[in-house]
């Protein structure tokens, strides 16, 4: 094992949540634009975070913070995994656990809309997760490697041959990213049924700390959607217009029920994803 | 260690997740401060965003006045909101009860039940008021 | 199965007043629904032993800062029955513009809290910028923006001079402009309609028995509208209740939207007719007598009682207002609905707390 | 005196309220006002822009029959006039039991002039 490898997952993990935090931050900026107003400065989900740092910790029961700080590091052993250039698979799994420790947070505690949250928290983790796993087998098809590593170098456009499977990833990333119209576990937005869901019953600094594993999510798959065109400018543009496009799809939808994520999106998705799949087998 | 004291004031003063609990009165306050946050005014400029939910709020608007069923709300509120917070009475109804104090099922204005940091006159107060109101609060967070 | 009690309330972001629902939801389906009151109630109808006759004209537009206008006018006009005054035209046609510019501030702050119970920010932010060119005139002719303090007995405490006039006609047809622009969103929009449309539905007869009133019967394919009483200056104008026929929450949504467009006709045909002269009717008279009188709101009708005898101090006033009426068809609502769409079709009544309470 | 307004007897409340509503008559509202003595309670009907009232002259602590099931909407404005006036309803549903608007500490209040009202107050905090 070579020790000076360890240096590119160390950076990772601490430019990921700041990349994270930035694309929140412009994220902001730019939705409050579109809708007439002049908005928070970019660095506003910075201020956000540490100020919920230095907040009273009231936490519901011990359980609570436990599964925060397994959710943030299962987040952040993602990236890292990652940025290692790992396995896709385990990174697959890696990701399962960190939603599932999301999940025990929301739903050990006694609230109804933080349960309800949680339910409905694991039927988006139900649609997307079968899409994730075909987007990996697709890699593995195209490129015959596992690990990101040789994808990365590998290089050459992706996207090219899955055009199809890159939307699926991107409905993934709407559904993954809270945005509308599939923000009813834990939207940002607060006038919403659940009260915030998932996140009602965390406040002060494990809210933080799920706020920070958030971060991490959304860098973990902006890195996944930067393997589909493996070269640095490429990728870059790759990563500006699928952000782009999130920011315009969350300001021109409502949101949707879960009932009718279920019925229109659960087995299309992973249909459109194996259509392409098939395609690009033959 | 001054440095991040420094900084955490900053943030502090910087974010503000607000909440507005309108009490017993005619409700001009409450759409006075969802005004304050749509595009003519933008609370989200300051970095105030509205959050609906006690556990993630640092600034309370109370508007309306205490009456005997809702004391009890009021408290419970209080009481979920982690420290330090900011409590802003909006309106006179919140000030003193105003022209309900005589009512029968009024106690009085906000500071009978909650100690109240800011007071912002008015009936109702303009969007640019309540503004001003929780920023003229931001002192409280020096400390 | 699941089932679990959810307290919607007193404080939640999607009410801007307390008001709790209890919901049993089983399987995020709700079963039964009890609400809770009392969190908003003053007793204000019980002000009449403190203040005047006169002073209650302040306290009736302090029952609700969404319709203050029509309260204030709706309490003048009761008064002004008893001492058997009655305002001059100018005067009651200046009621009808500052009344309708009134319901369109509401029905615009009611569009916009509905698209963002739907969660759609963007749309919200839009409303609510039009609805600040409304706010603006409403501020540029009587001094305020919610408790806009025009009535008093005996007809209005403010004129409106040419200029008044050129701005609200001016300030309406951007508002028009502006609503036309966002009609293909909130009418058509696939996703809205996905989310609006057969959610709380509410039958024709079954509102009806209820004892629905304004919108909501209007939506159910009722034409029922208390301005065809023709008080005030109503009468001179011609106009036909907004009735849609669904019944369900796009219908609500319907109605408010062409309401607006239909305070916009009467507002322009009243500038219109504007007659000059004096803008109040004195008295020295103390009210005597027992009167019932209804106006339009923009939540429905309002009904005032007032049993005076002839001394400063009312003797009882009684205010039956629209969310009160509304109150018995959302608990008829609720039971079956989906838990997602509660907060939609709890608000497509447009419930005003205040107002219920009082 | 209101305009087209006759006055009931609370026992044969139910008939009239059942000729109303099979004549397509809206129930509006109701008011109670306290006189010496006992309540006044209106019963406001509607239709086609056309209104007409039942009074019943109750005494102190009588109950008077609901109309809810006759008019759906009748619990709210039944249970409102429990609260203020202390008149019973028999076969109201839902029952509130005069806890609707108030809380327990604020009694019955007579909401009228020149009957005195009975309100205990406790001290906020």
């Amino acid at each position: 094992m070579n020790l000076a490898k360890l240096w590119v997952p160390a950076a990772a993990v601490i430019a990921a949540p700041v990349f994270g935090g930035l694309i929140a931050g412009i994220d902001r900026k730019i939705s409050a634009r579109l809708q007439g107003r002049y908005g928070p400065p970019i660095l506003q989900p910075f201020y956000d975070l540490y100020k919920l740092f230095g907040k009273d910790p009231l936490a519901v029961n011990r359980w609570q913070p436990f599964f925060a700080a397994m959710y943030l590091f299962g987040a952040a052993a993602s990236v890292a995994w990652l940025a290692l250039g790992g396995d896709l698979l385990v990174l697959f799994f890696l990701t399962t656990f960190t939603v599932g420790f999301l999940v025990l947070g929301a739903s050990c505690v006694p609230s109804p809309f933080s349960r309800a949250g949680a339910g409905r928290e694991l039927l988006q983790a139900l649609v997307y997760e079968p899409v994730l796993i075909l987007v990996f087998a697709a890699i593995f098809q195209q490129t015959g490697r596992w690990d990101a590593a040789g994808v990365w170098r590998q290089g050459g456009v992706l996207l090219a041959q899955t055009p199809l499977l890159y939307l699926c990833l991107f409905l993934v990333l709407v559904i993954k990213l809270r945005k509308s119209p599939f923000d009813f576990s834990a939207s940002p937005h607060a006038h919403q049924e659940l009260v915030r869901g998932v996140l009602t019953e965390y406040s002060g600094p494990f809210l933080a700390m799920v706020e920070l594993g958030h971060w991490y999510e959304t860098a973990l798959l902006l890195m996944i959607c930067a393997l589909f065109w493996s070269s640095v400018p490429g990728s870059a543009i790759l990563v500006a217009a699928t952000v782009a496009g999130l920011i315009f799809v969350d300001n021109l939808f409502p949101r949707l029920t879960w009932r009718w994520m279920m019925a229109r999106i659960w087995l299309p998705l992973p249909g459109l994803a194996l259509l392409n799949l098939i395609w690009l087998m033959v | 260690m001054g440095m991040m004291k420094h900084l955490m004031v900053r943030s502090r003063r910087r974010s503000l997740w607000m909440m507005h609990f309108c009490l017993g009165g005619c409700n001009g306050c409450s759409i006075e401060i969802m005004a304050a946050l749509t595009p003519m005014y933008d609370l989200e400029r300051f970095g105030i965003l509205n959050t609906g939910n006690p556990k993630h709020t640092d600034v309370l608007l109370v508007g309306g006045s205490v009456n005997h069923r809702n004391r009890r709300t009021l408290k419970n509120l209080i009481d979920q909101i982690p420290a330090p917070r900011l409590i802003v009475a909006v309106g006179t109804c919140a000030l003193t009860g105003g022209i309900f104090n005589e009512a029968y099922n009024i106690i009085g204005g906000a500071n009978r039940v909650v100690d109240v940091d800011v007071y912002v006159p008015g009936c109702p107060p303009k969007p640019e008021a309540v503004i001003d109101g929780i920023l003229s609060g931001l002192d409280k967070f020096e400390q | 199965m699941t089932v679990s009690v959810i307290p919607v309330g007193p404080q939640h972001p999607v009410f801007l007043e307390p008001f709790q629902l209890k919901l049993v939801v089983e399987d995020e389906v709700v079963s039964e629904a009890l609400p809770r009151f009392g969190y908003v109630h003053r007793g204000l109808e019980a002000l009449v032993v403190s203040k005047d006759f006169r002073q209650m004209t302040r306290v009736a537009e302090r029952i609700c800062g969404i319709c203050s206008a029509i309260h204030g006018m709706t309490y003048c006009r009761a008064i002004e029955k008893l001492l058997g005054i009655t305002p001059p035209p100018r005067a009651q046609m200046l009621r009808l513009v500052w009344s309708e510019l009134h319901r369109m501030h509401s029905h615009l702050l009611w569009l916009g809290l509905f698209a963002e119970a739907m969660g759609f920010e963007s749309l919200f932010m839009q409303i609510f910028r039009i609805r600040e060119t409304v706010m603006d005139i409403l501020e540029q002719t009587t001094g305020n923006r919610v408790i806009i303090s025009v009535n008093v007995i005996g007809g209005v405490r403010r004129d409106l001079d040419a200029e008044g006039a050129d701005g609200i006609r001016r300030a309406l047809k951007k508002v028009a402009g502006d609503l036309e622009r966002i009609r293909p969103v909130l009418v058509d929009d696939y996703s809205v309609r996905k989310r609006t449309e057969e959610k709380g539905i509410l039958a024709k007869e079954r509102a009806y028995e209820l004892g629905a009133v304004g919108p909501v019967l209007r939506a159910s394919g009722i034409s029922q509208d208390i301005r065809r009483t023709g008080y005030g200056a109503y009468g001179e104008l011609d106009f036909e209740p907004v009735v849609e026929s669904g019944g369900d929450c796009q219908a609500r949504c319907k109605v408010r939207y062409r309401e607006l467009f239909q305070s916009m006709d009467l507002i322009r045909s009243g500038l219109d007719r504007l007659s000059d002269g004096e803008i109040q009717t004195k008295s020295k008279e103390k009210p005597e007598g027992e009167i019932l009188v209804r106006s339009e709101q923009p939540r429905g009708e309002v009904v005032y009682y007032i049993r005076a005898d002839g001394s400063k101090h009312l003797q009882r006033l009684r205010i039956r207002t629209p969310t009160f009426a509304n109150m018995a068809a959302l608990m008829d609502l609720l039971p079956g609905l989906d838990l997602a769409d509660v907060p939609l079709v709890t608000l497509s009544l447009d419930p005003c707390i205040a107002c219920t309470e009082r | 005196m209101l305009e087209s307004t006759s006055l009931v007897d609370a026992d044969r409340l139910h008939s009239h309220a059942g000729n109303l509503k099979e004549n397509g008559w809206r129930l509006v509202g109701m008011t109670g006002v306290a006189r010496e003595g006992g309540v006044d309670l209106f019963y406001h009907f509607d239709r086609e822009l056309k209104m007409t009232n039942l009074k019943v002259e109750t005494e102190e602590d009588e109950t008077i029959p609901s109309i809810g099931d006759q008019f759906p909407g009748a619990w709210i404005h039944e249970n409102e006039i429990q609260d203020q006036f202390g008149i019973r309803f028999d076969g109201l549903d839902p029952d509130y039991r005069r806890l609707f608007f108030l809380e327990e500490n604020v009694e019955a209040t007579p909401i009228c002039r020149g009957v005195s009202a009975r309100v205990s107050k406790e001290p906020g905090k």
